[in-house]
């Protein structure tokens, strides 16, 4: 872990630095922005340290593997991104990470600083709708932190950056399977399989299970369940436009990650839905899992301009 | 009570916890994410280390420096311990000096069950670490001895298996939590057993000097 | 693998098109630049259509997983790559690449476009020094494409846009090993564990075995055995800027891949050598195969502006 | 030499390749890639399509075509069958017409050898396709029938077991290929014995019309 935080600061070390072993801060930004500070526990690399830099977090807190950064870490973190208007902290919803980010917001505030914390729960599969709190948050913490970072960037109050993330947050859906490797087919058409024949739908970045284990079946129908899940809790959208992203947990192939992409765009079309941005790649993994989850954001022209403002951290880039 | 004892308590529960690493890890699998050993492991080191430099301090000092270990760790166990700890640091320094009693064990575990359900906003039957901690607590308030306590955590611990997970984890998933105990209760009701062990020793080495901790 | 190309031209589509349904192009170019075509087997994603765009290649011809595309598909991409001023094409030095891109470029002669060829070979574990024409194209194909791709972008003729891939393959050598999953730590620490305990040194990227299967060992001490490998092969190179690649095979955790990176520059840095760029992440999979290789690029001022230059593609920015 | 007799030595070609698949695979997992038999199976498939439409070609015309068709699935082994192919069909428009003979099957075998010589630059001993088909032209030089030059492509596969790859692979891996049959050398000793099969076949129908087709 340690080493490779330290590996991590070295190979981009133009855009960013250790704090301390476990914070990684921006190396330059403008005087006085809103600070904007994003964690949780290791293990999900590219998250978080990755997205720090012009454009996205100030400082990231990191854990151990599968845990949340004990509040010391988090508060340095808020410390280093801290420039006198305040800092944001965007986080998923995990209970460990609600409570450690949560006592360094309390200490923070004791020291005068204005903290605002946006609690990423993203995952439909977590939750019933009427539940939406307890959520967690998955890889829709990329969409979340990607507008947040924007607008603190743009130079945005406390209170328009903490307003973003929330409305981010709000128009940010996500479900995810467990599926294997992409067996080389003979037919040069690849399928999802799990080693035991069946799929893990709705499994969180953790490897926590999910809320069904079905048989496998083939990659449309997986990205038609995910944005079916995805749609019947976002209720009546109409002709929106949306962004969509595509998550690989880790040990799932590029390829299987644009099927299942083109599978979910298709299945988003064919309900009127217009994908207008896209993002395929691993953003938020679970160590080596095999699977992957689809993220859909719903589009005001105020989230697009921020989605595409520029972005130069280690791992996004835009 | 002495700092030898707490200390000897501390111990004691840090060992139970390293021996049950990979049974808890087991437990916190099913419908966590596996790791609730490992932390408590990491935990258990830390709050070795943090007693290594053996001072002169008073049991509120040595209460608030393994809390603070304990909070190294993060995750969802770390604040959860150490928000308790704390609050047993802070009662104990409420309390009247001298020896331990039932009435003062009672007071320490109420002020802890309070912390933790504070921080994490769960109440019992939510199958987390409070349905060992209060049954433990309600003994104590009926009177009960440590050891009672100890044995109550270990049976709340127990019937927490058939409970359904709604916090700290997602709440559709529920329903496939049931089957396996609460990690965090797990580890709860054997800190309390190993406590319960070390001060019973010490009590017999000392013959009745003092009752034991909690 | 039709269905992953089709998804990944519609998620890249500011980018990228389908000119055919194997070949990759760039949506938009400077007229009467140097045409550069890249490409190779399927399976190896973010190769090879991840490097179509601005600053890189103007084209990728893919084959079938793990099969250098057919001459016909070649012969499309160099034809979308062509605007009259000739076109390069870069691909790993393997029998199937070799002959099927020989055949296409023996084709576009024949209809008159002046066609070159550079055939990637930087894999020192795979033949001596003194055969170093029989190596395997492996991470390396990056640095050349970055190289050659950035002086094609400048407007180079063909001869100097050939000259700089040569060069840049000059200078480059890689060495790779297979690894497990690093577990989660109880100590925190992660190493590299082979299910069975052992690793193996040297494989490619398609999986072929490697020179020495040996037992398992640090990541410290795997990262110095490359770069011995590397440096041994490149003889004395003095107090030289050198730009180093960590190239994760597709089941790595990002984790691992900064530990072997921090390893890899530690042993640079301690034989003289100055780390001055890096790169670390999937840049040529094995399709989830668990490994990774380091890649050494000797540096003059030449290369290093082309790689610091400007690069806009689906999987690579600068 | 009837179109419909070489149809059905391509076909038996095909079957034969298919069959072999997972066995291909397996050679080439050794010291290359594995997927030679996948290769294979591709191409007996684009082989089968392209000659699906029976229109009523020349054994040229059908010749050229399955080059083609081989040469869709890319990999080593398509542009090495393919030029090979297209050799021999080069050649047979520069034989005279007529039945196929003996001193016609020489011709045939050595055009397509010295393409692959051509197109690959290996040689006999370089455990490549060349340790089948070499072998196989050899036994028409000294005037054998197909039947003897299919078993010694045969002869010829199995004995590349103990030869060391250099071409097509890394060099330095070369020992470690040593022990099983190169694939490429595997799948024409196949091509080759189903087609001698085929041919054979027909020869009996025909009860001697003509003789089988290289
Ligand atoms: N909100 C909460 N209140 C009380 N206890 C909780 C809460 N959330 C989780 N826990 C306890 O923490 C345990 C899990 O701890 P651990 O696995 O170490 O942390 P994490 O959930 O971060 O992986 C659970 O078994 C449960 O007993
Ligand atoms: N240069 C060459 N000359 C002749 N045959 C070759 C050459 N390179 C490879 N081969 C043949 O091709 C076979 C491998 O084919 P295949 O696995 O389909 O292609 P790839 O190597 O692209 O995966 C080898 O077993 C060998 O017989
Ligand atoms: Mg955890
Ligand atoms: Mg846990
Ligand atoms: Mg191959
Ligand atoms: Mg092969």
């Amino acid at each position: 872990m340690d080493e490779s935080l330290e590996g991590f600061a070295a190979a981009h070390a133009d855009i960013v630095a250790l704090a301390e072993p476990r914070v990684v801060v921006r190396r330059s930004r403008a005087a006085g922005k809103v600070g904007f500070v994003v964690g949780g526990g290791s293990g999900h690399e590219p998250a978080f340290a990755g997205y720090v830099g012009r454009g996205m977090a100030d400082a990231a807190a990191c854990g151990n593997v599968f845990a949340s950064p004990p509040p010391n870490v988090v508060l340095a973190a808020i410390h280093a991104a801290n420039m006198g208007r305040g800092v944001l902290l965007g986080y998923g919803n995990y209970a460990g990470d609600v409570m450690n980010f949560g006592l360094a917001a309390q200490m923070a505030r004791a020291e005068g600083i204005d903290v605002r914390e946006i609690r990423v729960a993203d995952d439909v599969a977590s939750a019933p709708n009427a539940e939406s709190g307890k959520r967690r948050g998955i890889a829709g913490d990329i969409m979340v932190f990607k507008c947040a970072g924007a607008a603190a960037e743009r130079g945005m109050s406390l209170d328009e950056v903490e307003r973003i993330g929330l409305q981010a947050g709000k128009a940010t859906r996500s479900m995810g399977v467990a599926l294997s490797a992409c067996e080389v087919p003979g037919s040069g058409r690849p399928t999802f399989e799990l080693t035991d024949g069946e799929m893990e739908i709705g499994m969180g970045v953790h490897g926590e299970p999910g809320i069904e284990r079905a048989p496998l079946k083939p990659a449309d129908e997986v990205a038609q369940i995910l944005v079916d899940a995805i749609l019947e809790d976002a209720g009546d959208l109409g002709a929106r436009d949306v962004a969509l992203l595509v998550n690989g947990l880790g040990a799932t192939a590029h390829l299987e990650q644009y099927i299942l992409y083109r599978g979910a765009r298709r299945a988003l079309e064919a309900r009127g839905l217009q994908v207008v941005r896209s993002y395929v790649g691993e953003f938020i993994t679970s160590l080596e899992m095999t699977g992957a989850s689809v993220t859909v954001t719903v589009l005001d022209d105020e989230l697009l301009r921020l989605l595409d403002a520029e972005a130069r951290t280690p791992k996004f880039r835009v | 009570m002495s700092s030898q004892l707490l200390r000897a308590c501390v111990v004691a529960a840090a060992d139970a916890v390293e021996a049950a690493r990979d049974e808890l890890c087991r437990l916190d699998a099913a419908a966590g994410d596996g790791d609730h050993g490992l932390t408590m492991a990491l935990a258990a080191r830390a709050v070795r280390q943090a007693l290594a430099d053996p001072q002169d301090e008073s049991d509120h000092e040595v209460l608030v420096k393994i809390a603070l270990a304990m909070a190294s760790v993060g995750g969802a166990s770390g604040p959860i311990y150490t928000s308790g700890l704390l609050a047993v640091a802070t009662k104990l320094d409420e309390l009247p000096p001298g020896p331990m009693t039932a009435v003062k064990m009672l007071a320490l575990g109420e002020a802890a069950e309070n912390a933790i359900s504070a921080i994490g906003h769960a109440k019992p039957g939510d199958k987390t670490i409070l349905d060992a901690l209060h049954p433990a607590v309600e003994a104590l308030r009926r009177g009960q001895d440590l050891a009672a306590a100890a044995k109550a955590a270990r049976a709340g611990a127990e019937a927490s298996a058939e409970m359904v997970a709604t916090i700290g984890r997602a709440s559709r998933l529920g329903e496939r939590s049931r089957g396996l105990p609460d990690p965090g209760a797990t580890s709860l009701a054997l800190i309390l057993e190993s406590v319960h062990t070390a001060a019973a020793r010490d009590d017999q080495q000392l013959a009745g000097d003092e009752v034991g901790l909690a």
